[in-house]
C-alpha cells in the first residue's frame, strides 16, 4: 500500500469548524482525506477516522452531547472497537469522551473563559497509534482554543489512567483550563483511540500555525496505517 | 443556614437556542413527544438566617439572572 | 406611553382580531395612526399618505417607519455620502466589482478572486445587552457578507468604551467580548485585528463595530434583487419571532390593548438573541445553494427584518413582488402582520428562486437541516404586496419604502469652541527631561489603558480556525491566505484615532485611514480599497452633523490622493449621552493583496540580535 | 399535556468554577452571608401525556445529564 493508499476520514458534523484544517493536515502527512457526514451511517472504508474541532450542533446542551448520537458516531464507535485508529481533537475529544470511547469528560475551563493560545505540550505516551513520531519528553509548542477544556474524571480512573501511561500530552509552562494532572489528551488502553484539546492540526506550518509541531499526529498514524 | 434555589429562565418570546437544540435532537434518538423545551439555569445557594427575601430577590436579579432576556424566581427548601 | 386620547386606527371597526387591510385603510381615512410613537415626523407621514393616496396600514406604517428610520435610509447622510463617489476616478473604480449601493464592497483581487468587506455598528444594543448585542452585532455583519456570495473568512472589531476603571465599563466590556468571541468562534471565523480604546466620551454609548471580510470568485458575486416573474422568494434561516421588534411594539399593544396581562406585549423587549449554531449553519447551506445555481437573488435580513429584505429585494428587481404572510414560520403565537413585518429575529436570508429549482433549494436546505418556505413570488406588477389571512395589508411601490426615502440636508455648524480646543498646543506641557522621568512616562504610558496589551480580549477569539490566518494579534494589520496554491493573501486594518479627528474631522478622518493604509502595508500587502463605519453623535446637532461632513470629506479626499476607493461603510448618529455627544469617530477599514503571504513581515523588533532600527518619515 | 422539569446539577464532589465564581463575587457587590453557591441547569420540557416517567428517566440520564459529573431529578409540575 502507497502512502496516498491510506485513506483517513474526517467528520463534518453541522457546527463543526476545524474539518477542513484537519483534512489539509491529513493530505500533508501523506495520506489521502476522505470527508465523512454526520448523517450517514458510513466510513466509506477508511483507515482511520478524526472527530474535528468545532461546536457541533451548537454544543449548547454540553460539548459533544448530541454529537454521539449521529448515526455515524454509531459507525466509529464500532470501528473503534475492532480497532480502527480514531484521533478526536477539542471537540473531537468532547465526542469521544460523551461517547464513551475515552473516560472522563471535559468542562467549563476554570477560568471561565474561552482561551485561544499557543500551548506548551509535554509529549508523555509516545507509542499510541497517533504520537510514536515523538520522543517521550518532547516540549510541543501547539494552539489550543476552547472554552471547556477541563478534563475531569474520578481520583480512581485518573489513577488508572496514569497507571496504565494512557496521558498522551501535559500541559506544561501554564495550565489553560485547570485541567486535572494537567492533562491535555489520553488514549484509550489499546493506544488506538486518541483525544487531545490542543490543535495538532492548526501547527502543521510555521506559516499559519506557531510550529509545525503537530504533524508528528498524522504522520505517526499513517506510519502504523502504512507500514514500512 | 437555610437552602435557596433560583431559577432562572430565557422570557417567553425570547429565543432559546439551547432549549431548541435539545428539542430537535431528541426525535433523533428516538424519543417522540416532547413538543417544547426551554433551557435556563438553577442556582443553589447556602444561605445565613439573617439573609431576608428582599435580599435574595436583589441578589437573583441583579445578579443570578440578565432581567432584560431572563426571569427568575426564588425559593427557599427544606435543607 | 400614555394613551392616545384619538380613537386608534386598530379599534376603528371594534374588533380587536379585526384587519387593518389596504381596504379598510381607505374606508376609515380619519383613523389616528402612531406614526409618531413609531419615529415618523408629521411631513413624513403625510408623504406616505400621498404616495399611497390613502392613510398607511399598520402593516405598511411598520415599513415605512423602519425603512425610513435614520439607520435604514441615511437620511441624513447621503447628501455627505455622495461625495465619496464623486471623489472616485475611473482609475480608482477599476478593481471595483460591487461598491456603495451594495450590501456591501467586492474588489477583485487577482487570480480570479475577489473580496468583500464591511463594518457595521451594533452600539446601542450592546450598551443594552452586551453580551447578545455584540454578538448579533457579529451575526449581522457575516450575513450582509454572504448576501454577496461569498463565503465569510475573517472578522474584526473596533470597540470603544468608556473609561477602564468605571463600574459600567466592568458590566460592558467583559459581555461585549463574549458576545463577539462567542458568536465569531462558533461561526468558526477566525478574529485578525480590531480595536479597543477607552475614553470618557463613550461611557453610556461604547462602540462596537464589527467588521467581516469574505471571499468568492469574482464572477460569482450575487445581488439582492428580485427578477423574474414567477420566481419564488424563498424565506429559510430561523423562525421569525416577537424579538428585537421595538418601536413597533407601539403599534402591537394598540392592537392587542385587550389582553396586555397575557403577554405583555407593551414592553417587548428590543434584544435579540444570537444562535451561532444556525448562522454556521446557514452559511454552509447558503454556500452549497450557491455553488449549485440555484439562487437569483438573495438578500440578508437585518435590521426592519422582511420589511427591509422584500422592499429591497423588489426595488432593486424589475417587477413587483407578492408575498403571503401565513407562510411565514413564526416561533411565537398571535404575532400580527406588523410584528411579522417588522421582526429583527436573526439567522434568516430571503433568496428569489426559478420554480423549477424550488425543489432543488429545499434538498439543500433539507440537508443543512434550515427551515426554508416559499412565501411569496415576483409578480409583474409594479407594486410590493402583501397579504395575511387572506386579505391586503401592503400594497405600495418598493421603491418608495427602500429608496425613496426622505432626504434632509441637516443644518451643519462649525462649533464656535473648535477654536478654543485647537488653540492649545503641546508646547504648554511640561515634557520629561531627565531619564529618571522619562523611564516614569514611559512605564506609565505602557501601563495606560489605551497601550496596555489586549491579550485579555484577543486571547478570547479564535484566530487559527479554518487555518488560513497568518497574522493576526498583536499583527498590526491581519493576513489571510486565501488561496492555497498560489499563495495570494490578503490583509486588513481597522483604525480611528477620535481625539484627533475631535480637533479636526477632516484631517481626523484623514489620519485614520493613513493609519489603517499603514498597517496593512507594514505586513507586506498592498492596500486596495476603503470601507468605513461612521460613527457620530446626533444628526441634529448642527456641530456633529459639520463633523460629519468634514470626516467625509477628508476621508474620500485622502482615498483619491492614495488612489484607493472607498467601496462601502456604515453611518450610526446618535451616539450621545444627554446632549454630549461621542467624539467623532469614523473607524476606518483598509483592505490590502498580497501576492504571496510566506513573504509577509511579522510585527515586532526581528528575532536576531544586532539589528538597526531605522525611523522612516518626519 | 405536561410540563416536566429537569434539574441537573454538578455533583458534590465535582468542582464547579462558575458557582464558585458567583460566591466569590456576592460579597464583593455587598451580599454577605451566602456561603455557597452551586450552578447547575434547569430544562422545561413540554411533555406528551404518553410520555412515561421511565422515558423521562432515560432522557435525563442518557442525554440532559452526564452522570459521570452530574446528578439529575426529574419532576411533573402543574401547567
Ligand atoms: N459611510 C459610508 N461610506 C460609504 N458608503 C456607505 C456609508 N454608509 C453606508 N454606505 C453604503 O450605503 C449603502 C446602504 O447601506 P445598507 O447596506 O443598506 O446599510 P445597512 O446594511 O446598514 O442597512 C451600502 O452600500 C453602504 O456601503
Amino acid at each position: 500500500m502507497s502512502a496516498a493508499g491510506a485513506r483517513i476520514g474526517v467528520i463534518t458534523f453541522p457546527g463543526s469548524l476545524d474539518d477542513g484544517d484537519a483534512r489539509r493536515a491529513v493530505r500533508r502527512s501523506g495520506a489521502s482525506d476522505v470527508s465523512l457526514w454526520h448523517a450517514d451511517a458510513d466510513l466509506r472504508g477508511v483507515d482511520a477516522v478524526i472527530v474535528p474541532g468545532g461546536f457541533s450542533y451548537g454544543d449548547y446542551l454540553r460539548c459533544g452531547a448530541i454529537a454521539k448520537f449521529a448515526p455515524v458516531m454509531t459507525e466509529v464507535v464500532r470501528a473503534a472497537e475492532r480497532g480502527m485508529p480514531v484521533l478526536g481533537v477539542c471537540n473531537g475529544f468532547q465526542v469521544l469522551c460523551e461517547a464513551g470511547l475515552l473516560p472522563g469528560v471535559l468542562t467549563r475551563n476554570e477560568g471561565l473563559h474561552y482561551v485561544c493560545r499557543d500551548q506548551w505540550l509535554r509529549a508523555e505516551n509516545t507509542t499510541s497509534t497517533w504520537t510514536t513520531r515523538y520522543e517521550p519528553g518532547a516540549d510541543l509548542l501547539i494552539p489550543v482554543k476552547h472554552g471547556e477544556g477541563c478534563y475531569v474524571a474520578d481520583e480512581s480512573t485518573l489513577d488508572e489512567i496514569e497507571g496504565e501511561g494512557r496521558v498522551l500530552f501535559r500541559y506544561v509552562d501554564g495550565n489553560p483550563n485547570g485541567s486535572r494532572r494537567d492533562i491535555a489528551g489520553i488514549t484509550d488502553a489499546r493506544g488506538r483511540v486518541a483525544g487531545l484539546m490542543p490543535h495538532p492540526e492548526h501547527a502543521i506550518d510555521p506559516l499559519t500555525g506557531p510550529t509545525d509541531d503537530g504533524l508528528g499526529m498524522f504522520l505517526s498514524a499513517l506510519d502504523t496505517l502504512v507500514p514500512a | 443556614m437555610a437552602r435557596v434555589v433560583v431559577d432562572v429562565m430565557p422570557k417567553q418570546e425570547i429565543l432559546d437556542p439551547q432549549g431548541q437544540a435539545v428539542a430537535n435532537a431528541l426525535p433523533r434518538q428516538g424519543f417522540e413527544g416532547i413538543s417544547q423545551v426551554r433551557q435556563g439555569k438553577r442556582f443553589e445557594l447556602e444561605v445565613a438566617d439573617d439573609v431576608d427575601d428582599e435580599t435574595l430577590a436583589k441578589i437573583a436579579e441583579s445578579f443570578l439572572a440578565n432581567p432584560v432576556i431572563e426571569d427568575w424566581a426564588v425559593r427557599r427548601v427544606e435543607s | 406611553m400614555t394613551e392616545t386620547p384619538h380613537e386608534s386606527a386598530a379599534r376603528a371597526d371594534g374588533g380587536s382580531e379585526r384587519v387593518d387591510s389596504t381596504e379598510h385603510a381607505a374606508r376609515t381615512p380619519e383613523a389616528a395612526q402612531p406614526y409618531r410613537e413609531l419615529g415618523l415626523a408629521d411631513d413624513e407621514y403625510e408623504r406616505i399618505r400621498g404616495i399611497l393616496g390613502r392613510r398607511p396600514t399598520e402593516a405598511e406604517l411598520a415599513m415605512y417607519s423602519v425603512m425610513w428610520s435614520e439607520h435604514c435610509s441615511y437620511k441624513s447622510s447621503k447628501v455627505h455620502l455622495k461625495y465619496f463617489g464623486e471623489a472616485t476616478t475611473e482609475q480608482m473604480r477599476s478593481k471595483m466589482i460591487a461598491g456603495i449601493g451594495e450590501n456591501a464592497g467586492v474588489v477583485d483581487v487577482g487570480d480570479g478572486w475577489a473580496v468583500t468587506f464591511k463594518v457595521e455598528s451594533h452600539n446601542h444594543p450592546s450598551y443594552v445587552e452586551p453580551h447578545q448585542g455584540a454578538a448579533t452585532g457579529v451575526g449581522g455583519i457575516v450575513r450582509d457578507i454572504m448576501a454577496m456570495g461569498a463565503r465569510p473568512v475573517a472578522v474584526a472589531d473596533p470597540l470603544r468604551f468608556g473609561p477602564a476603571e468605571a463600574t459600567d465599563t466592568a458590566r460592558v466590556l467583559p459581555g461585549v467580548v463574549e458576545g463577539i468571541g462567542g458568536y465569531g468562534n462558533c461561526l468558526g471565523l477566525p478574529n485578525i485585528g480590531g480595536e479597543v480604546v477607552f475614553d470618557e466620551s463613550y461611557a453610556s454609548n461604547p462602540l462596537v463595530n464589527a467588521m467581516c471580510v469574505g471571499v468568492l470568485k469574482s464572477d460569482e458575486v450575487q445581488l439582492a434583487h428580485a427578477s423574474g416573474t414567477g420566481n419564488k422568494v424563498i424565506l429559510f434561516g430561523a423562525r421569525t419571532g416577537l424579538d428585537g421588534i421595538g418601536g413597533v411594539s407601539v403599534l402591537a399593544s394598540e392592537t392587542f390593548s385587550g389582553d396586555e396581562t397575557g403577554s405583555g406585549r407593551k414592553k417587548l423587549p428590543s434584544v435579540q438573541v444570537g444562535d451561532p449554531f444556525t448562522e454556521k449553519v446557514l452559511i454552509e447551506c447558503c454556500l452549497e445553494l450557491y455553488r449549485s445555481g440555484l439562487v437569483v437573488g438573495v438578500q440578508d435580513l437585518g435590521g426592519a427584518g422582511l420589511s427591509c429584505a422584500t422592499s429591497e429585494l423588489a426595488s432593486a428587481g424589475d417587477g413587483g413582488m407578492w408575498i403571503d404572510l401565513d407562510e411565514v414560520p413564526l416561533r411565537a403565537e398571535g404575532m400580527n402582520p406588523a410584528e411579522i413585518l417588522s421582526s429583527e429575529s436573526q439567522e434568516r436570508m430571503c433568496a428569489i428562486v426559478r420554480p423549477t429549482d424550488v425543489e432543488g433549494f429545499m434538498e439543500v436546505c433539507r440537508k443543512w437541516d434550515v427551515t426554508a418556505t416559499v412565501i411569496g413570488e415576483v409578480t409583474d406588477g409594479e407594486n410590493l404586496r402583501i397579504d395575511w389571512r387572506g386579505e391586503r395589508v401592503v400594497d405600495v411601490p418598493p421603491r418608495t419604502v427602500a429608496d425613496e426615502g426622505p432626504v434632509y440636508e441637516r443644518p451643519l455648524q462649525r462649533p464656535a469652541e473648535q477654536d478654543l480646543i485647537t488653540a492649545d498646543n503641546p508646547d504648554t506641557l511640561a515634557r520629561p527631561s531627565t531619564a529618571e522621568e522619562l523611564r516614569e512616562t514611559l512605564l506609565r504610558m505602557a501601563a495606560s489603558p489605551n497601550l496596555c496589551s489586549r491579550d485579555w480580549v484577543t486571547s478570547q477569539y479564535d484566530h487559527y480556525v479554518r487555518g488560513n490566518t497568518v497574522l493576526a494579534q498583536p499583527s498590526d494589520g491581519g493576513v489571510l491566505r486565501i488561496d492555497e496554491e498560489s499563495g495570494r493573501g490578503i490583509a486588513v486594518a481597522t483604525d480611528c484615532n477620535a481625539r484627533y479627528t475631535r480637533l479636526d474631522p477632516y484631517g481626523g478622518a484623514q489620519l485614520a485611514l493613513a493609519e489603517a493604509y499603514r498597517n496593512v502595508a507594514v505586513t507586506g500587502s498592498k492596500p486596495v480599497a476603503v470601507t468605513n463605519c461612521l460613527n457620530f453623535g446626533s444628526a441634529e446637532d448642527p456641530a456633529v452633523m459639520w463633523q460629519f461632513q468634514q470626516a467625509v470629506r477628508g476621508l474620500a479626499d485622502a482615498s483619491a490622493e492614495l488612489g484607493i476607493p472607498v467601496t462601502g461603510g456604515n453611518v450610526s448618529f446618535y451616539n450621545q449621552t444627554g446632549s454630549s455627544p461621542i467624539l467623532p469617530t469614523p473607524v476606518v477599514g483598509v483592505l490590502g493583496v498580497i501576492d504571496d503571504v510566506t513573504r509577509r513581515i511579522p510585527t515586532g523588533i526581528g528575532a536576531a540580535p544586532g539589528e538597526s532600527l531605522l525611523l522612516l518619515g518626519d
